[in-house]
């Protein structure tokens, strides 16, 4: 599958106030890729949630939020990248309810059943990277 | 009756908490501590909140309401949340937080059915 | 009733509890069996423990009104919690401590409303 | 940031009373620097968990409250410190749930959670230090 990207937007998230222009953006672009209502309320609410772990777990990272193609498909992409401490143990923060911080412990497994393809590259000291991608339905 | 940007109105013995502005950090605190002031000031019988505004509602915020209506119910006061929109009820369901213990209902005049009337 | 310093009060079939003090280690057994002592004493119907003067709740407090609730239970009656201000409703659910399986209500008169009689 | 220590009120921790002697300190020192009622019992309870720590895992210990200032913000530190056993499984004990006593165990994340600052130093043998701040909102 080949990943044609559309258009970019890259956005500091380190206020609470980045964290609702990351949001915005998501739900500007997948409103704009002509995903549903449905679609729509997932990535967005992805994007919610893991832009508030950057800011909850690393402080301070980027957001990218691109229109993206594929075999005639169109979707969301979005890619968020910190220089925090990484995820020791990845397998308990992905299961669910499992939160260092205080709260429900859900970001991570929520925002994965949310979209259609989830990644993370993480390890201790060297912060973390989530890419996760909605396609519209045809 | 509120410091915030967020409505409180009586009806008849409960209240109507409409939700508009996005709950984050530093408004999720005092949104609760207006609406208990609120309760214990009007001796509310129920609390309903509208959450008919929110097009997105994280597990941040999902947890800001199940935690107010918590809040209430130890100071006596049941509270429903109306008006969760169709797309906001699968993304919190498919994320693994149905928002347990919490009462919810349609829209705000099948809420008041649902409360007590102190009369 | 009470050997300590918690008044213990008839109210037509049920009992009502006003807690003033603060309920430390030294207190809180003495309290509990005070409480319980009236209960089987009087037979009553319902408990309402009035919370009013607390303007503080930790978990070691909350704890022991619980455990007070599920004493009382055991015994054959209903306690009701009446009278948690705002701010310790707001404390106890940011602790993670919304005591759970115990009824609570905003004043005296509600709670009394919600007791069963035995007449 | 730098805080500035305005005024400093150490106390022991020795028995129920100092508990109570404690608890009452932190509401009138929180009172005095303007916090909100809410605030005021959130810091309140924190200094009746801490302390009642101090009491129940090490025995005896200090309590430290003081008012502090900081970029202009008012708030309230507190310092409980002992050489009781420390805590070994600091993750575990921070949590919430989990107790080596008869109680809650919800003191330490309870804590956490009501205040804006937590810090904790301990090892097992060398005793515990827990710092906590909580700021007037302005
Ligand atoms: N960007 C990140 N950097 C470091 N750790 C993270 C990051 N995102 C998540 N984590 C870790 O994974 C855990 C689970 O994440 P999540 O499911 O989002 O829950 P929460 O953020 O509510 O704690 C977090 O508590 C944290 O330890
Ligand atoms: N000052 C302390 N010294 C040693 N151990 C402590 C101290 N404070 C807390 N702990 C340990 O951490 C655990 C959790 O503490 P906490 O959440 O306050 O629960 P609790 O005190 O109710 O057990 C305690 O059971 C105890 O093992």
């Amino acid at each position: 599958m080949t990943i044609r990207v559309l258009n970019r937007d890259e956005m500091a998230v380190e206020t609470e106030h980045d964290v609702v222009t990351v949001r915005r953006k998501a739900q500007a672009v997948a409103h704009g890729r002509g995903l549903s209502t449905f679609a729509i309320a997932a990535i967005t609410t992805a994007a919610s949630e893991l832009a508030r772990n950057v800011l909850a777990h690393a402080r301070r990272g980027t957001a990218s939020v691109e229109a993206v193609a594929a075999d005639g498909r169109s979707g969301v992409r979005m890619v968020f990248r910190d220089d925090g401490p990484g995820i020791a143990d990845l397998p308990r923060a992905l299961a669910g309810g499992y939160s260092t911080a205080r709260s429900l412990g859900l970001g991570l497994s929520g925002s994965r059943r949310l979209v259609d393809e989830f990644e993370i590259e993480t390890a201790p000291g060297k912060g973390t990277v989530v890419t996760v991608i909605k396609w519209a339905r045809f | 009756m509120s410091r915030g940007t967020i409505p409180i109105l009586r009806v008849a013995d409960n209240l109507l908490v409409t939700v508009q502005t996005e709950l984050h950090d530093q408004v999720a605190e005092a949104f609760q501590e207006d609406v208990l002031a609120a309760v214990e000031k009007t001796g509310a019988a129920g609390l309903l909140i509208d959450v008919t505004g929110l097009d997105i509602v994280d597990s941040y915020v999902a947890r800001v309401l199940s935690d107010t209506a918590k809040m209430a119910r130890l100071m006596g006061t049941e509270t429903v949340i109306v008006g969760i929109r169709p797309e906001v009820a699968a993304t919190l369901v498919r994320m693994g937080y149905a928002m347990p213990g919490v009462r919810t209902a349609l829209n705000v005049d099948e809420g008041l059915a649902m409360l007590p009337s102190r009369r």
